[in-house]
């Protein structure tokens, strides 16, 4: 006679077996607070754990490689700003460096510094919308007032500088639209004063918080094998611990006559790759970044601050594919160009594009929770992503 | 007896009307830009909670208004339709941005861009801009809470239940 | 290493696969026999260092008539980008699919599919990327005419006869 | 997972929590003493930097229709005609005394198309057409924001 606990036991796993649970199907819909845009992930969980998300995007594409062949050099720069609105800058200078490789033209030194002021300070601004919306996922809304308080001083800047808040088709063929002015300088000068001792601040306040470091240790980690497969590069590629910036690497512009080191991820706090790797990375870029404009701010040249362009480029024909490190990796542009005025077509590569192609070998078999870090650690944006 | 300057007459419209348009709560719905400069609207530097639209809402089940702030696709289209129904009936929409009034850049060669959100959802307040700049939102939504108060007050209780169909 | 370096090291290894070099303005780009582009980026990927598919698009010549896919290998080691270019005939185009060497594969082809109608033979799953299911025609191809509705929304701002634009408010 | 890790993890957050809080303290103090930083909208308005992109405006009389801005426009949302004046009329200058050749009858600009670029004010040779700083131009109905500069009240 079998003890009651046998029978218990028999009873209990000889109903488990046939106990038949379904997966779900969930639309992680383009309108979700979490996705930051317009992503969608079709999430299979099996209860909590995710047993396959895969992105569907394309609810953003506006069709700018078809626009780009039908505008001329000139027109085609708002359409860039509109590519990753939230670092225009850094697009509208890849297309000019783009555009100028192919013509040939000069860009006069005054017109260098204040691009590459421009661009870092737009990487301050990019890092700190990456910063406060991280935050927001992982439930910290004080990031996210904080994050914003301080970009928009940096708005303002650029509000003084080029005329516009957030697109800002500043970057011209051959330099740079508007001179900066005395004000902007100083303006610039205080923002950086007042910014330096504010990343220590955040980065006790979300960065080295043990809830966060909790929610974001080994998640989502990558090897430095799977970046190269998936060509992943910026700071994906230095978070697994890759000391690749195209800015040093490769220099472009005036890159080369500025000292700044790369942060790398170190797998301080878990594996190396994981979310809180890519963050703390782009918390001290931000670092790197004040560092740089403090050395170019005090001693921009006198200068024209634009080459000699006509009114309309003209590009002789040709192709070029030129690479300018963006504050989510390496945004490249392939222009073929035909003679003619307007571009015979225009490849925009996106490293969002890659990026959110890894989410569904990273997110096999976790938490739905980690799901959404790890699309928070990916910090997309959903205007690259589609074009 | 009450003093008279307390005791505040007024029809039960009036209340109603005023509780609703001080209370729009929008919907989480950035597309692009434009729910960036939203996004700043809703931070600290312009509050959009001082005229009581500040809680974003996730779900449209308790969203009163839907800010559609970005390019509006063809294949976004669909269920920025469905958003719209999904809401519960006093409901409003602001269009923010060239794109969403009319397809904005994308207009030319955009063969995936819808020109102008108000082909599938009727549009109350279009707000100028590429991106417009937060004040202009702030406008916009005290536009709107005028458009609730004559709205409202003139149609009567039954007939703000009742909105044109 | 320079481009001819690359260039010579090629014809060596594969004589009837690079057809030529084009003499781009900036930068000089190779031509591959698209039988071959497996084996040549294979090679590259393991011989030559050439760590990551810097980027994979397609492009349209109508006057040739022949659309082309244009690879752009990336070297950390050699900190060079060098673009491959299979020529194709433009009706019904298809080519081998690199998933087998690099997963950044799948996406960028599923784009260039999408967006001229190249097909990938071996590709898991060959389908649209930007534009949605049932789209008719590919998009960035020369002679694409932009549809005038779709799933009952007028696409196009101004249709051909009316200057007013086409805007049919909806009703709630 | 031993009982002392827990109780570590519980003071490491703890700890971690309180530093956090504290800046916000800090602030909270910082703010409330020394004034907030939102801007009270209607009653304060954020003073615009000069040369802001608003509003486009365009003021015809130095306007000699020479159609550069249509040209560089990359959205084409600057619709212009103008036809030939005969010779016999008195001919008419510009302020800046540029002769006018041709009669303006149509200048429209849609703004619900215009993308704020400023490219068309840069190829402005007159610079008649400019950026205003204006920013407060909401409708309710869309065909408002078709601006036509010939007969403009604002």
């Amino acid at each position: 006679m079998s003890t009651t606990h046998e029978m218990v036991e028999g009873h209990l796993s000889q109903s488990l077996e046939n106990l038949r649970t379904d997966e779900l199907l969930l639309n992680m819909g383009p309108q979700h607070p979490s996705t930051h845009g317009v992503l969608r992930v079709v999430v299979v969980t099996d209860g909590e754990i995710v047993k396959a998300a895969k992105p569907e995007i394309g609810y953003l594409h506006r069709c700018f490689e078809k626009h780009s062949e039908n505008v001329d050099y000139m027109g085609v720069a708002p359409y860039v700003d509109r590519l990753d609105y939230l670092a225009s800058m850094n697009n509208a200078m890849g297309w000019a460096i783009a555009v100028e490789g192919m013509v040939g033209i000069e860009v006069p030194r005054r017109a260098e510094f204040i691009r590459v002021i421009t661009a870092e300070l737009q990487r301050i601004a990019s890092h700190l919308m990456s910063f406060g919306t991280y935050g927001l996922d992982m439930g910290a809304f004080t990031a996210f007032m904080f994050g914003f308080r301080d970009r928009e001083m940096i708005l303002d800047i650029f509000e003084m500088m080029s005329g516009a808040r957030l697109l800002y088709n500043y970057m011209w063929v051959g330099g740079v639209s508007r001179d900066i002015t005395p004000e902007a300088i100083a303006k610039t000068k205080s923002f950086l004063d007042y910014f330096e001792p504010k990343i220590d601040e955040y980065n006790d306040l979300l960065s080295f918080n043990k809830i966060f470091i909790e929610r974001t240790k080994d998640v989502g980690v990558i090897d430095v094998e799977t970046c190269h497969s998936y060509g992943l590069t910026g700071v994906m590629l230095r978070g697994c611990g890759v000391k690749w910036d195209l800015r040093k690497e490769v220099p472009y512009s005036i890159y080369k006559e500025v000292e700044f080191d790369v942060p790398v991820g170190s797998g301080e706090m878990g594996t190396l790759g994981d979310c809180w790797d890519r963050h703390i990375v782009r918390m001290r870029e931000m670092k790197e970044s004040v560092r740089i404009v403090r050395q170019l701010i005090d001693n921009i040249p006198a200068g024209p601050h634009r080459g000699k362009v006509g009114k309309v480029v003209k590009v002789p024909a040709g192709e070029s594919f030129s690479r300018t490190e963006c504050p989510r990796g390496e945004l490249a542009f392939y222009i073929v160009s035909d003679g003619s005025a307007k571009p015979f077509r225009v490849r925009c590569k996106s490293p969002c594009f890659l990026n959110i192609s890894t989410l569904d070998e990273l997110t096999r078999g976790v938490m739905v929770a980690d799901l959404i870090a790890t699309i928070g650690s990916l910090d997309i944006v959903l205007g690259e992503v589609d074009r | 007896m009450i003093p008279s300057d307390s005791v505040v007459m007024t029809s039960v419209d009036e209340v109603l009307s005023w509780g609703r348009r001080n209370s729009l709560w929008p919907l989480t719905f950035g597309l692009a830009c434009c729910a960036i400069e939203m996004m700043a609207t809703g931070a600290s530097d312009y509050d959009l909670e001082r005229f009581g639209c500040g809680v974003f809402r996730a779900t449209p089940r308790q969203a009163d208004l839907m800010i559609v702030a970005g390019t509006v696709t063809l294949k976004m289209a669909s269920r920025i339709r469905t958003l719209y129904e999904q809401m519960p009936e006093p409901k409003w929409v602001i269009s923010m941005g060239s794109c969403s009034n009319k397809g904005g850049p994308y207009w030319h060669e955009g063969y995936h861009v819808l020109k102008g959100v108000d082909r599938i959802v009727p549009v109350d307040v279009y707000v100028p801009g590429c991106p417009p700049r937060p004040e202009t939102l702030l406008e916009a939504v005290m536009m709107l809470q005028k458009k609730i108060r004559v709205q409202e007050s003139s149609m009567g209780l039954l007939g703000s239940l009742r909105k044109p169909a | 290493m320079t481009f001819e370096e690359i260039h010579q090291k090629l014809v060596a290894k594969f004589p009837q696969a690079v057809q030529g070099i084009e003499e781009t303005a900036p930068e000089k780009s190779l031509k591959i026999h698209p039988e071959h582009i497996v084996a040549v980026i294979r090679f590259m990927k393991e011989e030559m260092q050439f760590e990551t598919l810097g980027d994979l698009c397609g492009l349209d010549y109508p006057a040739l008539p022949a659309s082309c896919v244009a690879y752009h290998m990336q070297s950390y080691a050699h900190k060079k980008v060098v673009r491959l270019k299979c020529y194709l005939p433009r009706e019904g185009a298809s080519i081998e699919s690199l998933t087998s060497l690099f997963k950044a594969a799948n996406w960028l082809e599923r784009e260039a599919f999408d967006m001229f109608g190249i097909r990938f033979n071996g590709h898991p799953e060959l389908r649209r990327i930007l534009c949605p299911e049932d789209w008719v025609g590919h998009p960035l191809r020369k002679d694409y005419q932009t549809p005038d509705y779709y799933n009952g929304m007028p696409v196009p701002l101004y249709f051909d006869n009316q200057d007013e634009s086409t805007a049919g408010n909806a009703k709630t | 997972m031993t009982f002392t890790d827990y109780l570590e993890i519980l003071r490491d957050i703890v700890v971690s929590t309180g530093k956090g809080m504290a800046i916000t303290w800090r602030t909270f103090v910082k703010v409330t003493t020394k004034g907030a930083i939102t801007i009270q909208y209607p009653e304060m308005r954020d003073q615009i930097p000069l040369g802001s992109r608003g509003l486009l405006f365009n003021d015809v009389e130095d306007c000699i229709s020479c159609k550069q801005c249509a040209a560089a426009c990359p959205v084409d949302c600057i619709h212009i005609e103008a036809d030939k004046k005969d010779a016999t009329v008195a001919p008419d200058f510009t302020k800046g005394g540029v002769r006018k050749t041709l009669d303006l009858k149509r200048f429209e600009i849609d703004i619900s198309l215009c993308c704020y670029c400023g490219l068309c004010s840069a190829a402005c040779p007159t610079d008649c057409l400019y950026h205003t700083k204006e920013y407060e131009y909401s409708v309710y109905e869309r065909d408002k924001h078709i601006m036509d500069y010939l007969h403009y009240q604002r």
